[in-house]
């Protein structure tokens, strides 16, 4: 059982025009950056990619935007840079905007084959469109739908060669749901090593999940908002 | 009057011992400066953590540590880190004490509207309507007029709401005020403003019983 | 923010007559026996106990059974005891079995705030009685309903005074769902520690899910059916 | 005709590299002795592990450490523990590439019966239901007929069943049969076993088509 590809182009392999991707990270923090980098190199068009925001003008999901590769984002928060907005309003992009815990709970349950669950959160406004709703404890709840994706696309702090992940610190985020909700999950970690060297009784995301892994390389891992106190 | 410095301290004594307490971006952030001494709580970023420190020392910054904002910030001993739909599970299940946002407008039957404005880029909503949706204790910390001096406490909202009935309080430079089944209840005004101001400044209906004391701040 | 109480019996306080209880472990595995042994003291009874399975006769919630504490078990596998069984057949004890994995989505649901979800488990079964179908993809799904309890009590490993939880190998089961779904979590620990001395990024049950903790003794931690090999 | 660890051996060739099994308890645990020596597979224990091993040396054995029959076990190296939610998260979500059960009665259109007796004391379907609800590919380890002489092979099931439409493999002590829609289709022979003796043993439409080859087993 050994789920280790090569690199990052290697990984995306069997990805093609208008298949669905969901990409983990929270801004800027925890993407697959790799991956991103491959995507962007593959030329590959007509994207649907489920990631909870859209990455700045240069970096992250930002740069196959740039590149004119994603047709639909759907995000719970997006809009931090300039191209993103210039095709939002020239609606060469789609936007389907979604509460982030919804998101959170679509992913999730989409990787544990509930298709569909009741969830308080949209009640009353835009986002209740046309979804059902119904009233336990007398309080409105919508009906929500599962999200799953062609591939999803996660990192990882540390993974063994057989797909078991562990994340550091909030770069978890969104990463675990969606490596449960792809059809093939991809895993880019910063270190990969051999199976028994992590603890099993602390594993983020079981290896069941993951189908290729590979250590990624020159992780730049940009903040977005560096803000710091000064030492007294 | 207060700024907004002054209406995070006001709602800081609204704080609990042993609470857990999720803050938005904007005033509410400060709230976490203002806690009182002799009070404890646990402060939750919706994109996985309980037990957010202060921010860390520059230099000190870890890329893979940030706030819902996107800030750099610290973890407190006793802290814990989660995936997002654990932390959204937290959130819709009730196990958060008191949510502090931010709002465009409120309505004077606890309507919230705080994430778009028509004609203007839709950034999105983020973790507001799940937050509004499923908090039993939410104060909005926000200025009571807007920069053109129009009330943001409305009879109804006038912008796409975020979420219908949640609301509990509203504090505001100029007042806090209870939400109420029959509308805005005074409860107390800021230093130096009058009942008469705070009438003026309300769009929603506004109630006011017997003598309003003014707030009383360190 | 201290939740330690100082043993089993001030934890359990506040737990009356027809409660609802979640109790974690599988089996004797990850059980809270120190609750447990309170529990049977205290003479509570009309009790709802929601667990997996309802112990052996002498041990676990065999023993509240004995007492005549249990008005009605929750659960996907019981009867490993006689007097269960004697009182099931005799109409004293009511059982409502529910498949494993929909007890604990109903479990962790019920801690989400997801009211009601589909899932397939059960369709065409008598499990099915009463509930509603619908398809999703062409596949038959049930609505299941979420559950929560008066009191969730759970066995971990080590525990800080915070409330956050680390269990032990199989020990984890059931435990981290009930420990959403209580309206009060008790957890009894084999080692509580200081805040900071849990890894922040390797911790099962976040604090806020728990309302009292404290460090159990004497743990007997019994093995239902030792299965060995013998050396070469 | 095979016994039970025939039964088990025939049901290991099935096994493909890399798949995740999850083996009910009786017969179908016995499958994990005789995994192909060239064939890598992980095995789930529903009550929250992935890559159970071998029970552990007498003396080594830890109450924390079972599997889903409460049977004391070891971890192998990448083994991975996890909750009850996640662990019928991974049996739900269609994770899992093989389920291998023990049934009471099967049906020629792949109904299942392994829970409950009328009359007799019902222990629970356990994960049983979530199992066969959920599994893409579900094979069937039982004895050909009953303590009776009774077939198990039935056109319809007498006992409540655990799943409907969902079995897509039979191996008994007499036979290998795939369940298609017409009925249940001969595959192979057990050594020594005539087709017409698995046609008498069988009440269920059984489809025979040419020559029925004799299973092999090492």
């Amino acid at each position: 059982m050994n789920k280790v590809v090569e690199n990052a182009e290697k990984a995306i392999e069997g990805i093609i025009d208008n298949m669905t991707l969901m990409l983990g990270g929270f801004g800027l923090c925890g993407i697959p950056e790799n991956c991103i980098s491959a995507l962007v190199n593959s030329k590959i068009k007509g994207l649907t990619c489920i990631s909870n925001n859209a990455g700045v003008d240069d970096f992250g999901i930002g740069l196959l935007l740039q590149n004119h590769q994603v047709k639909k984002m759907i995000s719970s928060y997006v809009g931090e840079n300039d191209e993103f907005e210039r095709q939002m309003l020239s609606g060469e992009l789609e936007v389907d905007l979604i509460p982030q815990g919804s998101l959170a709970a679509r992913c999730y349950m989409g990787g544990a084959g509930v298709p569909a669950f009741f969830t308080p959160a949209g009640y009353g406004t835009e986002v209740a469109q046309g979804k059902e709703i119904r009233y336990f404890d007398g309080k409105p709840h919508l009906l929500e739908s599962a999200l799953t994706a062609d591939f999803a696309i996660v990192k990882a702090w540390k993974g063994d060669t057989m797909g078991n992940l562990i994340y550091k610190g909030t770069a978890r985020n969104f990463n675990p749901a969606m490596a449960m909700a792809g059809k093939i999950t991809i895993a880019e970690v910063e270190e990969l090593v051999e199976p028994g060297e992590l603890d099993p009784n602390f594993i983020h995301t079981p290896g069941v999940f993951v189908q290729r892994i590979f250590q990624g390389v020159n992780y730049e891992k940009r903040i977005e908002q560096k803000t710091v106190r000064q030492k007294a | 009057m207060l700024d907004k410095k002054g209406i995070a301290k006001r709602i800081a004594q609204e704080l609990r011992n042993g609470w857990y307490v999720n803050l938005g971006i904007g005033i509410p952030t400060l709230v976490a400066n203002y806690v009182p001494e002799n009070i404890n709580v646990v402060f939750q970023s919706e994109n996985g953590i309980l037990g957010m420190g202060p921010f860390p020392y520059d230099g000190e910054e870890d890329a893979d540590m940030i706030n819902a904002g996107k800030q750099t910030i610290t973890a407190l001993p006793g802290a814990v880190i989660f995936d997002s739909a654990t932390s959204f599970a937290m959130i819709r299940g009730k196990h958060i004490q008191l949510t502090v946002l931010g709002a465009m407008e409120v309505s004077q039957n606890g309507d919230i509207a705080n994430w778009k404005i028509p004609g203007k880029m839709v950034k999105g909503m983020g973790g507001a309507m799940d937050l509004v949706a499923s908090a039993d204790n939410i104060i909005v910390a926000m200025m009571h007029t807007n920069k053109r001096g129009i009330s943001k406490l409305l009879k109804a909202c006038t912008l796409p709401i975020t979420g219908v009935k949640c609301v509990k309080k509203v504090v505001t430079n100029l007042a806090v005020l209870d939400i109420t089944p029959d509308g805005f209840k005074l409860v107390e005004r800021a230093p130096g403003v009058t009942v008469a101001e705070i009438q003026e400044a309300t769009e929603g209906k506004l109630i006011v019983e017997g003598e309003i004391p003014e707030m009383v701040l360190e």
